[in-house]
């Protein structure tokens, strides 16, 4: 077995292990082994994405020293690899684009609690990623939830309680009911590895015997997998939680932990149901239109809304819907589409969230729009990037948005029976976000009388500002050669059936 | 064995519902201990003891003192504070 | 071939550059010498831009990729006749109002975000003339969009922040319905470079001929917007008016006409067969009409001149467009003669009306009562442009509509071919009745005049040269139109 | 229906006591009352998990005397996984716990909906 | 005859309105500001105090739950509405069970060869009596991993929400201790007799864990069990002696990077097909089986320290 084979396990092992040792570091010291592991992390997903892509063929990993039915197991090909590595940049990023605000955001003693949060949450995320055994992934999730939890309220002040409780209450029904899911699938199947329950399942499928046990448990998953990432009737604590906690947190959580629990749905249609099995049933309708409702709901309340964060946090109602519209669409296409919009929202709305600090800290840290007039003129590298951001939230060709919006409408017009109706909500919606993006953009940019507040330059961050360019630079290289990106999840998808 | 079980059930269901309708928090928790107990007992019936000591003392045990101290917390700072205790008990 | 994108990239890095390097705003005594160097830097922009386009413009050749988008969407630019003629339009306005708001601007705050804009859109505009694909059409459509609203809501006023932020939408939705189209397109062509005689396959029509009607329907409303086309013309005489003037002659003359363009392009990727006679056409029609005789009404009730000016292009826009449905050659000669013609006189009057604000401050019609006696030279700039917006011969306005009153005629269209030309004529009447008064009352104020008051305001060479150009082109097209017609033929054909 | 209604009755149960779980977690408004309902739902998994490995005749999956054959023990892998679920849900009660214990400090009432609208009254 | 109407009356005319969308005045998006005279943005801090008074005022009426009828309507229609949605779930749960396999058979399709193989191969492969021990600590350990970096995770945010700073900490014990039996007697004699029977049964069943039921996990919920007593009994001061956050952070260190540690090496041993060098022992001893006695033992001081530390911060914030 190459050396490489090892690098999934590695990443997932080195993050819990920093965690760990997190707890008994000072919180300087914390910090550096957070970034550190980041990279690290990141390295070794780079490198087995290129391994993965030479070889063309995806493998799986003892986690002991039991083969398939008996030991636990990981698997890594094309797709899960590269989101890790997407996930490393992505963290790496909001991390360092947030960490000028932490002092002033979280007590210096829970400083280094702070970084031991941000490992586990990674480790969690690298886990969901790489599993290939469902009950791994729900132990998983719930380290997930719980740090996420931990990240929403680490900034103590009331909303950020209240936000995390009904955070919490909303994943547990969605933990509760994903693992009676689970426990279902496995008194039909007998299995909890991915592959063998897909054999079963398709044995299942082709006796005819215990169907409806079978879908009922693959529609409880659906749900509570749904309800955990905020899909758009179970969206409450989201405005609250990404609003008021701190700006990496924001970041992260709308950047990477819904979509961890995205990404293992996808992983339990490919791999565990099967995908033919799976749009055979009549999830994907309830799906589709829920994920039509959240584009529409998610950008309504979005325009009403008068905090900056609030509205961005909104916006991301209204972008969940959009993946889940394209798994409801019940084709590749709209599974490419789908998870190339992971992609590029994630770079998009941790952008968004941390120019917007940049914004509302030249601002006298107000986050009413009426007082964010004239901010980007205060501090330009943040009010570029924002504009950058909205640009591509609107779809604006060039940036990462345009070509999520390309691809699912392609994969739309494949699909007769939900080809106008996604079509016409994807324009609704593209006109609902460019009301309030470009409101806010024309707001930042319109040059108020005589403002107070110091403007802050190049110079003062650098290391926000460099973050910020890189955020916009991985936009662009998303929005310009999209081709490489859409070939490596197609390839990722193959391997993955 | 069978009837055992089923009686087991049975005051299972009786004591999830009358959580749900006590209106005395302590209750409340009391039951909820005598739940976890009656659920240790029928993990013995089920052949899995491993499972029966750890719910006697997760369940029975540690999760109950968590609640009762939680209540009591609560009750400290109510007392801690006058003013929004007057406001309680004019209510 | 460099050229082309030299022509394209030039001007927006140097946009970039000015929006970058002048992005606080200039006060005080750096002032002058700040704006010094930014109009150093923007005039020698616009001229070797101009060049550019014009060396480009004499490139033959099969175009080329500049990269891929998707794999089978790539952005591919190349030079027709039709972009030809569009972007020798844009070579001579864009450097001509670009050199009036040296003079107009003075007094702004902002002047290194407009100019920096200004040449955003220069190039954009070339982009979009010289793209070779719906799908890079699309995306420069988008950015022009982008790149124009700061030019509308420059003053950064609340009305003018709305009027923009009405533009963007209009656009927005306009830009998607047209993407709804490019989706079927992009499913039922076998690529989706431009063609004049139809792209879709022969199955396609076969298989879904009436749904395929209902997109192009779709799409020409969409590019519509862009081109003030009836339900959706609202935005045009909102932003229009507030925009500094220059910039309003740009959008006039040139921004409304990329939505000519756009449909133009799309008729080329439908085919002129597939439509014609069906029920888009007369929809069409008929919706070019009712905007023909709406824009030149309300034109004549508008009082003031900046947003009368804007109505008369929404009226004056949909002549181009109902020539454009006619779908007969002679009509479409006639389209393309009132573009320039449109494009040259429209800028003239913005840069009359500018300049009438600049000096007086005047913007109502009923103010500007003796005004010819105070500024000669642009008042008769604006008469004469007047004349050629009516079309009084020998103006290039009265070639263009004699060309598609003839093409209307002969096109055989039961009703339309008589009632298109009544319409069209009934609409010239009301652009004299909007028009000339003001230059019959600039002119002869009356008795009632106060002639002790009068001083003479002409502006400054900056100002009058431009206006002068643009006049005497408007004129010129009309008394030489050989060349350009010849060229047109060669454009319908597809060369 | 299906034919197994009574025969798994222990099931049945567990599935009765997952809603009634479900619904105080949901509609309770009393955060303690949310917490107990969670325990109950967990418990109802937990016990729905643990039927399926039941064997009717068998004893517990320790090994006696050497003995390992199949026909003798009932399936150990339920008993596995519900001690790594009980676990979990501990962690959670403990965090929802002090959860409550911070938002009582600050708004003195475990009611949620007089917290949001108090928050809402906030303003912020 | 024709009567000119007044500009008032015109403007509520269709007509008028008409003619207003026509010219493009009205806006559908933004009501009636077009070509209102040009205002410069001015900061204005009495306009921005009514509307925030305005603000209050609406929220006032809005969230006056006494009063606001539509509120109550739709807090009734919701929970019709959740009762409803959870009977519907009860329903198709319980249609869903009836469908299911039936319980207490052998032939249901969870006993398979996974667990049959865990059953007759787990003494010889892991060593261990209890094969549920040998279950989640070896074969599937990943999981078990998992699980303790879960309670692990959990300390954490309850150390984030709940410890204290200096001041608060000792405001906080003075209301502890308002509140708290002061050296009950009878509890510290109980507690003197049962502390250590406690601690040594939990003892016990973590070293037994192997061998039969129980395990850490259990056996570090019962000796936490103990310590909470005796911390109830005896009061901060004494367990102070012994036990404070550092106590707590390098057991909890040491043991989770141990777990942390060893798992690896397991893992990477068994990935690679490499022999792993630890002796399985003879089945049935104390020191057997492997890992899993270690592994246990560690599980057990994390968890026992954790209950306690749960206990602790949620008494008074710190310990």
């Amino acid at each position: 077995m190459n050396f490489i084979c090892n690098f999934p396990f590695f990443s997932i092992l080195l993050s819990l292990f920093s965690g760990t040792i997190c707890s008994v570091l000072p919180a300087k010291a914390a910090k550096i082994v957070n970034r550190v592991v980041i990279i690290v992390i990141g390295l070794m997903s780079a490198v087995l994405l290129l391994y993965l892509l030479s070889t063309g063929e995806s493998f799986i990993y003892w986690m002991g020293h039991f083969p398939a039915p008996w030991g636990n197991e990981i698997r890594a090909g094309v797709l899960e690899a590269g989101m890790a590595l997407f996930f490393c940049i992505i963290m790496y990023l909001s991390m360092a684009g947030g960490a000028h605000k932490l002092p002033g955001e979280v007590v210096e003693s829970k400083h280094n609690l702070y970084y031991i949060l941000v490992n586990l949450l990674l480790s969690s995320l690298l886990a969901l990623v790489y599993t290939n055994d469902m009950f791994t992934a729900y132990v998983f999730v719930e380290i997930n939830t719980i740090s996420a939890c931990g990240l929403i309220m680490i900034r103590q002040v009331g909303r950020t309680i209240e936000a995390a409780v009904r955070y919490m209450i909303m994943s547990l029904l969605g933990s509760g009911l994903l693992l009676f899911g689970l426990c279902i699938m496995y008194d039909l199947t007998g299995h909890l590895l991915m592959s063998n329950i897909k054999e079963s399942v398709g044995l299942i499928m082709a006796n005819g015997e215990y169907q409806i046990p079978l879908i009922v448990s693959v529609a409880l998953m659906c749900i509570g997998l749904c309800i955990k990432s905020a899909l758009f009737p179970f969206h409450a604590w989201l405005p609250d939680a990404y609003g008021y906690s701190t700006v990496s947190s924001a970041a992260i959580l709308s950047s990477l932990v819904s979509k961890g629990y995205i990404f293992l749905l996808i992983k339990i249609i490919y791999r565990v149901i099967g995908f033919d099995i799976f749009n055979s049933t009549r999830i994907i309708d309830v799906l589709f239109v829920f994920g039509l409702m959240g584009m529409i709901f998610g950008s309504l309340s979005a325009i009403k809304e008068n905090d900056i964060r609030r509205m961005i946090a909104f916006s991301s109602v209204a972008q969940i819907g959009y993946i889940y519209m394209g798994f409801g669409m019940g084709t590749q296409a709209g599974m490419v589409a789908s998870i190339f919009h992971i992609l590029s929202h994630a770079a998009t709305k941790s952008l968004l969230f941390i120019a917007a600090i940049g914004l509302t800290d030249v601002s006298g840290g107000s986050r009413k729009l009426n007082d964010l007039t004239g901010a980007a003129y205060r501090n330009k590298w943040a009010g570029a990037a924002f504009t950058v951001g909205s640009l591509s939230m609107v779809g604006i060709p060039l940036f990462s948005g345009f070509i999520s919006k390309l691809l699912f409408a392609q994969a739309a017009v494949q699909v007769e029976g939900k080809m106008l109706a996604s079509l016409i909500v994807l324009g609704i919606s593209t006109v609902l976000n460019a009301v309030y993006f470009m409101k806010t953009v024309i707001r930042i940019y319109t040059s108020a009388a005589d403002t107070p507040y110091m403007s802050i330059t190049f110079r003062d961050r650098k290391p926000y500002t460099v973050t910020l360019v890189c955020f916009i630079l991985l936009n662009i290289i998303l929005g310009v050669s999209s081709q490489p990106v859409v070939d490596m999840i197609g390839q990722g998808l193959a391997m993955f059936a | 064995m069978t009837a055992f079980q089923i009686i087991l059930m049975g005051l299972l269901i009786v004591c999830a519902v009358s959580v749900s309708f006590s209106k005395n928090l302590l209750n409340a928790i009391l039951i909820y201990m005598s739940f976890s107990l009656v659920m240790s007992m029928l993990w013995i019936c089920l052949e899995s003891p491993d499972l029966a000591i750890t719910e006697a003392a997760v369940g029975a045990g540690i999760t109950s003192v968590l609640f009762f101290v939680t209540l009591k917390k609560i009750h400290a700072i109510d007392a801690s504070e006058p003013d929004t205790k007057e406001e309680k008990e004019n209510e | 071939m460099y050229f082309i994108l030299l022509s394209i990239f030039f001007p927006i890095l140097a946009g970039l550059f000015l929006l970058i390097h002048y992005r606080t705003p200039l006060s005080g005594e750096k002032k002058n010498a700040g704006r010094k160097s930014l109009l150093l830097l923007t005039g020698c922009s616009l001229v070797i831009t101009a060049v550019f386009v014009v060396i480009a413009l004499f490139c033959e050749g099969e175009g080329f990729i500049l990269f891929y988008l998707t794999k089978d969407l790539p952005i591919y630019f190349r030079i027709d006749n039709v972009g030809r003629l569009f972007s020798a339009l844009a070579v001579i306005v864009i450097p001509c109002a670009g050199f009036f708001s040296f003079e107009y601007m003075k007094h702004e705050e902002r002047e290194g975000r407009y100019y920096g804009f200004y040449l955003l859109v220069f190039g954009v505009l070339n982009a979009l003339c010289f793209s070779g694909n719906l799908i890079t059409f699309y995306l420069f459509f988008e950015l022009l969009t982008m790149s124009s609203m700061p030019l509308v809501l420059h003053s950064g006023s609340k009305e003018a922040v709305m009027a923009g932020l009405k533009y963007l939408f209009y656009s927005l939705c306009g830009a998607y319905a047209a993407l709804f189209g490019i989706y079927f397109l992009y499913r039922n062509c076998d690529s989706l470079t431009f063609t004049v005689d139809g792209a879709l396959r022969a199955s396609a029509i076969t298989e879904h001929g009436t749904f395929l009607l209902a997109v192009a329907f779709i799409m020409l409303l969409g590019f519509g917007v862009k081109a003030g086309m009836f339900p959706m013309h609202a935005w045009l005489p909102t932003a229009h008016p507030v925009a500094p003037a220059p910039a309003s002659a740009v959008l006039s003359a040139l921004i409304v006409k990329a939505g000519v363009l756009a449909v133009i392009r799309v008729l080329g990727m439908f085919g002129r067969d597939f439509l014609k006679g069906t029920w888009v056409q007369t929809a069409w029609l008929c919706l070019t009409l009712i905007t023909v005789f709406m824009g030149s009404l309300l034109a004549y009730r508008e009082p003031v001149l900046k947003k009368r000016l804007a109505y008369s292009t929404v009226s004056q826009l949909s002549y181009i467009l109902f020539g454009l449905a006619v779908m007969d050659e002679t009509a479409f000669v006639g389209s393309f003669l009132h573009i320039l013609a449109h494009g040259f006189i429209k800028a003239a009057l913005f840069l009359c009306a500018g300049a009438i604000i600049y000096k007086t401050g005047k913007t109502r019609v009923e103010e500007m009562r003796g005004i010819g006696k105070e500024m000669p030279v642009t008042m008769w700039c604006f008469t004469i442009a007047s004349l050629g917006l009516i079309g009084i011969p020998p103006t290039g306005g009265f070639l263009s509509k004699w060309y598609l009153a003839l093409g209307s005629l002969n096109s055989g269209i039961p009703v339309f071919d008589v009632l298109g030309p009544v319409i069209l004529l009934v609409s010239a009447l009301l652009t004299a009745g909007y028009l000339l008064p003001l230059s019959i009352h600039g002119f002869f104020p009356g008795a009632a005049y106060d002639y002790g008051s009068l001083q003479k305001r002409e502006p400054c060479k900056l100002m009058t040269v431009p206006i002068s150009i643009l006049t005497t082109l408007s004129v010129l097209i009309g008394i030489f139109p050989h060349l350009i017609i010849a060229v047109i033929h060669m454009a319908a054909a597809g060369r | 229906m299906g034919p197994n209604l009574f025969t798994n009755y222990g099931e049945a149960v567990s599935a009765i006591l997952f809603c009634i779980g479900f619904t105080n977690l949901l509609l309770q408004t009393n955060l303690i009352k949310k917490i107990i309902g969670l325990n109950i739902m967990d418990s109802a998994i937990y016990l729905f998990l643990a039927e399926k490995g039941y064997i009717a005749g068998r004893i517990a999956p320790i090994v006696v005397n050497g003995v390992t054959s199949t026909e003798r023990y009932i399936n150990p892998i339920p008993s596995g996984l519900v001690l790594t679920g009980i676990v979990v849900s501990v962690s959670v009660t403990a965090l929802m716990l002090s959860l409550t214990i911070r938002l009582y400090t600050r708004y003195h009432t475990l009611d949620l909906d007089e917290i949001s609208t108090q928050l809402k009254k906030e303003g912020k | 005859m024709s009567r000119k109407k007044t500009a008032e009356e015109y403007q509520k005319t269709f007509a008028f309105r008409f003619f207003r969308w026509l010219s493009g005045e009205k806006d559908p998006y933004s009501g009636e500001v077009e070509m209102q005279p040009q205002k410069e943005y001015q900061p204005d801090p009495e306009a921005a105090l009514r509307r925030e008074k305005e603000h209050d005022a609406i929220m006032d009426k809005v969230y006056d739950t006494e009063h606001n009828k539509w509120m109550h309507l739709f807090h009734r229609l919701y929970q019709a509405t959740s009762i409803l949605f959870c009977l519907f779930l009860i329903a198709l749960l319980l249609v869903t069970v009836s469908y299911l396999p039936a319980i207490g058979t052998v032939t249901r399709p969870v006993n398979n060869e996974v667990s049959g193989r865990y059953i007759e191969k787990g003494l010889e492969e892991t060593g261990a009596i209890n094969i549920v021990a040998g279950m989640i600590l070896d074969y599937r350990a990943f999981d078990t991993l998992g699980e303790s970096h879960v309670l692990f995770v959990a300390t954490i945010t309850v150390l984030i929400l709940l410890r204290l700073n200096k001041t608060e900490k000792d405001e906080a014990e003075v209301n502890d201790r308002r509140f708290e039996p002061k050296n009950d007697a009878i509890l510290q004699l109980v507690a003197t007799f049962l502390v250590p029977i406690i601690i040594i049964f939990g003892i016990y069943i973590i070293l037994n864990g192997h061998l039969g039921p129980g395990g850490g996990f259990s056996g570090g919920a019962v000796i936490g069990a103990g310590l909470v007593l005796y911390l109830n009994a005896f009061g901060f001061k004494k367990t102070e002696r012994f036990f404070t956050e550092k106590t707590y952070k390098w057991v909890c260190f040491f043991s989770l990077s141990f777990y942390c540690l060893a798992k690896s090496y397991s893992f990477y041993t068994g990935a690679n097909q490499l022999h792993s060098v630890i002796p399985k022992g003879t089945p049935g001893a104390i020191l057997s089986s492997g890992l899993i006695l270690p592994l246990n033992i560690a599980v057990g001081l994390v968890v026992a320290c954790t209950i306690y530390a749960f206990y602790a911060m949620f008494r008074k914030g710190g310990f």
